[in-house]
């Protein structure tokens, strides 16, 4: 079948004719000298030695010296790609490493380089958390060797413009990140966690590679260059499009490849935690950005099917888990998965808006998608840092077990609300602002030509729209249950506040949600550059809208101006206040609560996390897992407490991972026999070799 | 130029004046309906000033979140209603947020309001919290099903445009706008917690959803939340009425007589309304918690459908 | 300058013969260590001198750019190993699994068996190379029964007998070769010689060569450890002194492969032959999956990495078996890249296990804890051989697999499946003994890193930056081998 | 080379293919060695044969090793063996004789058939002389994997070897076959010295008596 290749597409094969260095279309950028792409590649450099330095340093000056240090290199990393992201810069470089006849080439382009403003902040933030949070590590010889370097792993991914380097980092990036879930690896379960993780992810890894395999071709031309000139066949290219769906997927937490990642992200350290779930499934998402987009070329409508309806799934499933967990890490880790899910259905619609050739409403969708990794980027690991400083207080990461904790440490709480308000998709925080975008971008969908699409794409907004009022419902409860009412145990009472340092880099995340959320247009303008690079056309530029308020496609559409609600609302809300303090009589009197009149209110007798999820899980449980509810209550008169009891069973692991691991053993089991022959045994192996060999030879000749 | 701005000032008064007293309204028809006196049409207001006046009582272990919370959950649903249009359409504010937005601002206030409910620690409130977050779990969706098909109608989110499209004589009446507006009513119910989802009368702890959320609130705190369920009631109805009955709307830079008009008309619907509202709830009984979410279901069907029926007449 | 060269050739046959003379000799066990070493080193000198300067070739040794890999190879773990050995050795001695008695000719015979593998690889004549095979193997056959234990007796014995036969079978091909030469070339020792044969390949008659492949292929494959010849490869390498493990999988199975490309070389010149690539392909797949699967049965760590062995042989053959330039060279890459990542695995392995006191895997854990160093050594090794980056073996199968996927997909996916079953083994076994409380009792153990060190610094280094001289150097024999 | 030359080295040839038969179809020990005895005496023979008719006296030494070695001294020490250790006199056949003579002939086919596409080129004798000597190489295989008995399969062994030896002499003017010779002679001493040093009795697998666990690589 035919398609109208876009625009960009099309000048980018002309340019390649003319024997173009790199068949980039520079869009408004220009292609300058490797400046900024070698300071890039020092701070990486920088980075990656840090690593040796944790082990060489003595303990005390290495984890007092590690952490400010990668703080710094990350802050000038990200600070250096956001200046090459507004710039639009261009630039390559090749250096004699890797396989030898093809070199390293690295690349600088908006695209890298707006993942790459990610991975700098987030790195820098997380960092910023470590240098309080490392104060309780009991182990730090076990986290510092491969802190430093994990992130350069991730920023190598970015850059890298041929296949091996691509893979290398990427499974640098596995291996370093295995090494910090290790970490604490006498806690129970860790071993199953890392195993899990390391198996997936080379899983990925070897399908990735599978996927490169058919985009070089049989003379290995591995650089994304001569890979994005050689056109590769429209199936093979589905093919392709779906082994990097798997090996992106697995990494990003796709249902159902998502079952390591609720294992391993708690598993580390939580600043780790955060980087694991706030930027490294970024990584992922720009693999599947520049291989799906940038190196396939223009795709069929067909193809933006897999991306859309495991997207839609992810995240309604990934959320169907999280409302149901009690460990609040673990439920962080799920939510993940369901964000990953909403950026893999915007990219999916975007996929499809191109293959109709609308390149307005595929840049209106690409633009929601990305906004959303920032987004998630900043409220996730803002999120994972509450619970890594709840964990610091109280030792506790059961939610089941907190409580009160906005007494005992109040700055904390307050910036896990704004992370909470964020992640619920609330108005004028960030969240609201994508999910906004993805909302407007399904509005359009009617465009689209192929009836398949007309149907799946509204349920996919059902979806959405399921997914974001989940979410709200969740993070009600993760906050409700950690932080409001009264402590559930004796640690959560005790809790203190956690040092400034954690404080710091909660706040500086907590104030881009706001900030990202406030004024959104910047951050659409800042991503013209890649639109223009990878679509070939662009958004209208926001910034110069009256009150900076964000019309993607005209006024009489629709338009969202965040600044000015968040003025509305705080003006209603002051003047409000201000009213009735004028009004009221000012007697304010503290009286224990409403008891019905049973004055010995325990703790206990509050609602848990279990009594809260139950009419959710009684209403969607049976949806993603087999729930069975058991209520036991006493013989009429005894006074013996009635039991409720909820048993939830992830189905996807016990279908999937468990039979899979069993069919293994029973293999290795059958095999086994052979360890265990006498050698006349061998023998008659090696003469029943030979004489089939022997009778293979007669028959041929 | 400074008119429209004034315009847009006297909607927000308008809808904060017009709240107590649509309320009042409504109690007073079915105490009507009860063959009762019921109270004074202008009661609510009273109750709000003298919970104003009143000591406020809070509980040992609220945090600051349960004293800000009030004004939040008001701000945001005043907010919102001062959005949606009323008398007239495209104020100067009317862009700073669409249908979605305006969907966002009611969920952060619900989002405040359970976690209130949660703050003090009783089961009432953990009660109240929970089933009103697993309504809200359905509502939502099903309500922005239906903002989508409201949107592909008008190719627009905006509701100034929606309004103007849908008064078009050309749309005449259509199966999914039908669709849609049931489905609206089910979810305009579910989200004021009226019956049959919830009775906002009741005082007995275990069946109430909402009621059970500000059990604790006393004085100013109790009166902000009262006012903002009202505004909220209010918003729901101006909403159906400016989407589904979209005459008499005052377009921008219009002479006066047409404002004026446009204030009629908007009287009208809200008085109707509300009668509607006090007659269907003096019909119905209040349903078990449980089976809320499949009264919302067939809310979200009925909004994908009418979505999907569009899409469907779109694409031929 | 080849007189130069001819001695450098002269000595890496000559030093360990003269060595092992002397160390007949020598009581003393910490002399004779020394001694070892000393000469190993020695034989590693002459063979980087031949890296630079060819010797003229002469009617039973050579050296061509193939072979000067695998000598050069061949010296360096010899030598590695040699170092490792004395601290095992000590370490042996002092806790009395070994007697002075049994070691009295244990270095002896170590560097008879180190001339026997260089000679092998040396050679120019087809039946010098087969003698000295026998030679190396019957050396390695009295180190695998040092222990002189129930076990070790016993694994020795069954490598003896299957290797006897293997060797057997692949006298009777060289024979056949012989046979299929003399008529081209002519009676007598140029009937024999590489050089002879691949010249004049063309001209021999195929039947002939075919059936000399079958009798080769299964009689060096023996040694090479391929599925269904492989039975004595974990026996002898669990029950014998782990330097010998070390050697046997870093360098036995490759000279054994070695003869085997030879004659792949000589196959492939005569277009009547059968093409020996598929039965490679299909032995190597075979021996990759089987072992994988075998893996997870393992209770025993050396015997696991020996299973590993086998899987990573049956990867190089799969390479090779599928010929052509990329895959040639990530074959040969990856051969190297396996006998340096092996044995230093198991120079780890070994001091682990005598720190432990125990082989058994379930009887580790928590080596992280107790003995950091060696923790890094097994953990990166296994990292490294697991085909992670930035390890050289993360090159060579990113070539094999994606070359492979490219021509051929359905061969590249049960490979694929291959290494990922065995990934999961390893992996598990891996966090079982280095994670975890710790397990098994803590002895003192002389550590000798340096070992360690080098082969995994090459590795490292190999893995992220390979010198253009190799490259282009690895590229023309990857071309040879056509 | 004259016709009788031919005809004599293929009669010995064909003889020793006969004898490796009549080893398959043995069922005492003694009897086994003598057959054996007799096997090495053969290829002795045919060895010299060979010598004289391509005049090459290095091949005599080969025939002595033969004939002295394997037909002489494996037997004797094998007897002494037997006798030593209390090895049961009788063979323990894995199947019966009629499949094994079956399955032996199958063999020869197999072989034969092998060797048919081999051009005359390589030499007139070289084609049915190593027919015959794959037949014995296999045969020799085949008693080794059918025979419960140490002894019996290293007389089997023996006897493979015997069948390598032939081919090797049988290829004209083929160098180093002294050599090879002499080195598989020190193999087959390294076997019969092994069983006799780690006292195997009945088969290779069980090394020790004392043991009971017989040892296979990992434990179960």
């Amino acid at each position: 079948m035919d398609v109208p290749t876009p625009a960009g597409a099309s000048r980018r094969i002309g340019k390649a004719e003319r024997g173009d260095a790199c068949g980039y279309d520079d869009g408004e950028g220009v292609r300058t000298g490797v400046t900024l792409l070698s300071f890039l590649l020092g701070c990486v450099a920088s980075l990656l030695l840090l690593g040796p330095a944790g082990v060489a340093l003595p303990r005390r000056l290495a984890s007092a010296a590690i952490y400010p240090l990668t703080a710094l290199v990350c802050a000038a990393l990200g600070s250096s790609a956001l200046a090459a992201l507004l710039a639009g810069r261009v630039e390559d470089v090749v250096l004699p490493l890797g396989v030898p006849w093809i070199g390293a080439h690295l690349h600088l382009d908006a695209l890298a380089a707006f993942f790459l403003t990610v991975i700098g902040f987030g790195g820098f933030v997380a960092s910023l958390y470590a240098i309080g949070y490392a104060r309780h590590e009991e182990e730090p010889r076990r986290v510092l060797p491969f802190y430093a370097p994990f992130i350069a792993a991730m920023a190598l991914v970015v850059l890298a413009a041929d296949a091996f380097t691509f893979l290398l980092a990427w499974e640098t990036m596995s291996v370093t990140s295995w090494a910090l879930v290790m970490a604490h690896h006498e806690r129970p379960g860790n071993l199953l966690a890392g195993h899990v993780y390391l198996v997936v992810a080379s899983m990925g890894t070897l399908v990735l590679l599978l996927a490169f395999g058919l985009l070089a071709g049989t003379h290995g031309h591995y650089d994304f260059t001569s890979i994005r000139l050689a056109a590769t066949h429209r199936t093979l290219a589905w093919l392709v499009l779906l082994l990097v769906l798997v090996g992106t997927g697995s990494k990003a937490g796709l249902v159902p490849l998502h079952a390591w990642l609720p294992l391993a992200h708690p598993a580390a350290p939580s600043h780790v935690s955060g980087l694991m779930s706030g930027i490294m499934t970024k990584v992922a998402i720009y693999g599947f950005i520049r291989i799906a987009f940038d190196l396939l070329g223009a795709p069929v409508w067909w193809w933006s099917l897999p991306p859309l309806v495991v997207g839609a799934l992810t995240a309604v499933i990934g959320l169907l888990y999280a409302i149901v967990e009690n460990d609040l890490k673990r439920l962080l880790a799920y939510s993940t998965v369901e964000n990953i899910g909403i950026v893999f259905l915007g990219l999916g619609l975007a996929m499809a808006f191109r293959s109709g050739g609308f390149e307005t409403a595929a840049a209106l969708a690409l633009t929601a998608s990305l906004l959303h990794v920032a987004n998630h980027a900043t409220f996730k690991s803002l999120l994972f840092f509450g619970a890594g400083s709840v964990l610091d207080a109280t030792g506790e990461r059961d939610l089941g077990r907190l409580g009160g904790l906005i007494h005992r440490m109040p700055a904390t709480a307050v910036l896990f609300l704004i992370g909470t308000a964020a992640i619920s998709a609330l108005p004028p925080l960030n969240g609201f602002v994508s999910e906004w975008l993805l909302f407007q971008t399904v509005l359009t969908s009617p465009l689209l030509a192929p009836w398949l699409l007309k149907f799946l794409v509204p349920a996919a907004g059902a979806m959405l729209a399921l997914a974001a009022a989940l979410a709200a419902a969740c993070f009600v409860r993760a906050y409700g249950m950690a932080f409001l009412g009264r402590p559930r145990s004796p640690q959560a009472a005790g809790a203190n506040e956690v040092d400034v340092w954690q404080r710091l880099a909660m706040a500086l995340l907590a104030a881009a949600c706001l900030l990202l959320g406030v004024l959104p247009g910047l951050a659409v303008d800042a991503l013209r550059p890649l639109l223009r690079l990878v679509l070939g056309t662009t958004l209208p530029r926001q910034a110069t809208e009256a009150w900076l308020s964000l019309i993607p496609l005209s006024a009489r559409a629709g338009s969202y101006n965040g600044l000015i609600v968040l003025v509305f609302m705080v003006l209603a809300g002051t003047s409000a206040a201000l009213l009735v303090r004028t009004v009221a009589a000012r007697r304010m009197r503290r009286a224990p609560a409403w008891d019905c009149g049973f004055p010995t209110a325990s703790p206990t007798t509050q609602y848990t996390p279990a009594s809260f999820a139950q009419p959710l899980s009684h209403v969607f449980g049976a949806m993603a897992f087999d729930t069975a509810e058991t209520v036991a209550m006493p013989p009429p008169g005894g006074l013996g407490p009635a039991r409720f009891s909820l048993r939830s069973r992830d189905r996807i692991w016990e279908l999937l991972y468990r039979r899979l691991a069993l069919v293994v053993e029973r293999i290795a089991t059958r095999l086994n026999r052979l360890q265990f022959l006498t050698i006349r045994k061998y023998l008659s192996l090696v003469f029943a070799a030979l004489v089939l060999l022997l009778v293979l030879l007669a028959l041929w000749q | 130029m400074i008119g429209p701005y004034i315009v847009q000032g006297v909607q927000m008064c308008l809808v904060l004046v017009a709240a107590p007293l649509l309320t009042g309204l409504v109690r007073k028809a079915k105490a009507r309906l009860q063959r009762r006196r019921g109270a004074d049409v202008l009661q609510p207001y009273r109750d709000l000033l003298r919970l104003i006046r009143k000591e406020t009582v809070i509980a040992e272990n609220a945090s600051w979140l349960f004293r800000v919370a009030p004004y939040l959950i008001f701000a945001a649903t005043w907010v919102a209603a001062a959005l949606v249009p009323t008398f007239a359409t495209f104020l100067p504010f009317s862009w700073a947020a669409d249908l979605i937005a305006i969907v966002g601002l009611l969920a952060t206030a619900r989002f405040f309001l359970s976690l209130a409910g949660l703050d003090i620690g009783t089961s009432f409130g953990g009660i109240g919290a929970s089933r009103e977050v697993m309504i809200a779990a359905v509502a939502e969706p099903a309500m922005l099903m239906i903002v989508f098909t409201l949107a592909l109608h008008a190719h627009a989110t905006q509701l100034s445009t929606i309004a103007q499209a849908l008064g078009l004589p050309a749309v005449g009446v259509q199966v999914s706008l039908a669709l849609v507006l049931v489905a609206l009513i089910l979810v305009a119910l579910a989200e004021n917690a009226r019956i049959p989802v919830d009775n906002p009368a009741t005082h007995l702890e275990l069946t109430m959803v909402h009621e059970a959320m500000v059990l604790e609130y006393s004085g100013r705190h109790l009166a902000m939340i009262e006012l903002a369920t009202m505004l909220k009631l209010l918003l729901y109805i101006s909403l159906i009425g400016t989407v589904f009955v979209p005459f008499g709307l005052a377009r921008q830079g219009a002479p006066i007589a047409a404002y004026a008009w446009g204030m009629l008309f908007y009287a009208a619907k809200l008085a109707a309304g509300g009668v509607l509202l006090a007659i269907s709830e003096s019909a119905i009984a209040k349903m078990r918690v449980f089976r809320v979410p499949q009264f919302l279901g067939a809310a979200l069907m009925l909004g994908f459908l009418a979505t999907l029926l569009l899409f469907v007449a779109r694409g031929s | 300058m080849s007189a130069f060269a001819n001695h450098a050739l002269a000595g890496v046959l000559l030093i360990p013969v003269a060595a092992a003379t002397v160390l007949t000799l020598v009581p003393s066990y910490r002399l004779a260590a020394r001694i070892n070493m000393a000469a190993s080193f020695a034989a590693l000198l002459c063979a980087l001198v031949l890296i630079g300067h060819r010797p003229p070739p002469g009617t039973y040794l050579f050296v061509d750019d193939l072979n000067v890999v695998f000598l050069v190879l061949n010296c360096f773990v010899g030598f590695t190993a040699s170092v490792f050995s004395a601290g095992y050795i000590r370490h042996e001695l002092e806790t009395g699994r070994l007697t002075p008695f049994y070691l009295r000719f244990y270095h002896a015979i170590y560097q008879v068996m180190l001339f026997g593998m260089s000679l092998a690889l040396a050679a120019q004549n087809i039946g010098v190379m087969w003698v000295a095979i026998e030679l190396a193997t019957l050396s390695t056959v009295m180190m695998v029964g040092l222990y002189r234990t129930h076990e070790a007796i016993e694994a020795a014995w069954k490598y003896f007998i299957l290797a006897s036969v293997g060797i057997a079978l692949a006298l009777f091909g060289t024979i056949l070769v012989y046979l299929a030469a003399q008529a081209a070339v002519g009676q007598g020792l140029p009937a024999m010689s590489w050089r002879q044969l691949v010249a004049h390949a063309r001209s021999f008659d195929p039947a002939l060569l075919d059936l000399a492949f079958v009798f080769l292929l299964l009689g060096y494959g023996t040694k090479v450890g391929l599925v269904p010849l492989h039975a004595w490869l974990p026996d002898a390498h669990a029950e014998g002194p782990t330097p010998i493990s070390a050697v046997l999988s870093g360098l036995l199975l490759n000279v054994a492969l070695y003869a085997l490309l030879r004659f792949k070389v000589v196959m492939a010149a005569n277009p009547g032959a059968i093409a020996p690539g598929p039965l490679l392909v299909t032995m190597g797949l075979v021996s990759v999956v089987f072992a994988a699967f075998m893996l997870y049965r393992r209770r025993d760590i050396k015997r696991l990495f020996a299973y590993s062995s086998i899987e990573h042989m049956g990867i190089i053959t799969f390479a090779f078996g599928m010929g052509g330039p990329l895959a040639n060279f990530a074959g040969l890459l990856h051969m190297t890249m396996h006998s340096l990542t092996k044995s230093a695995i198991f120079y780890s392995v070994g001091q682990t296990s005598q720190a432990k006191g125990t082989q058994k895997l379930e009887e580790m854990g928590g080596l992280s804890v107790t003995h950091p160093g060696l923790a890094w050594g097994l953990v990166i090794g296994v990292i490294a051989i697991l085909g992670m980056p930035p390890m050289g073996v993360f090159m060579s199968e990113f070539l094999v697999i994606s070359s492979t996927f490219a021509r051929a997909p359905l061969l590249a996916v049960p490979l694929v499946l291959g290494l990922l079953i065995a990934f999961g083994a390893l992996v598990l076994r891996l966090q079982q003994v280095v994670f975890g409380a710790p397990k098994g009792e803590v002895r003192p153990v002389h550590t000798t890193y340096l070992p360690i060190v080098m082969h995994l610094a090459l590795v490292l280094i190999a893995g992220i930056y390979l010198p253009p001289a190799i490259v282009t150097w690895f590229q023309n024999v990857a071309r040879s081998l056509g | 080379m004259s016709r009788l030359d031919f005809d004599v080295a293929h009669l010995l040839a064909g003889l020793m293919v006969l004898v490796s038969f009549l080893m398959l179809y043995q069922d005492r020990l003694y009897s086994l060695l003598n057959t054996f005895a007799l096997h090495a005496l053969a290829l002795a023979l045919a060895v010299a044969w060979q010598a004289q008719i391509q005049d090459a006296p290095h091949l005599y030494i080969t025939a002595a090793i033969a004939l002295l070695f394997k037909a002489m001294i494996i037997p004797y020490a094998l007897h002494r063996l037997i006798q030593r250790l209390g090895i049961h006199r009788e063979v323990e056949p894995v199947a019966g004789l009629g499949i094994t003579m079956v399955l032996g002939l199958a063999l020869v086919a197999l072989s034969i058939s092998v060797m048919l596409p081999v051009t005359a080129a390589a030499g007139t004798l070289a084609r049915e002389d190593l027919a015959f000597a794959l037949s014995v190489v296999l045969l020799g295989l085949l008693m080794m994997i059918t025979r419960r008995n140490a002894v019996s399969q290293v007389v089997g062994f023996m006897s493979l070897e015997n069948g390598l030896i032939l081919a090797a002499t049988g290829a004209r003017g083929m160098p180093l076959v002294v050599e090879i010779s002499v080195a598989f002679s020190i193999l087959i001493a390294f076997i019969v010295i092994g069983i006799f040093l780690f006292r195997i009795r009945e088969r290779f697998d069980t090394v020790d008596v004392a043991a009971l666990d017989r040892f296979r690589g990992d434990r179960r």
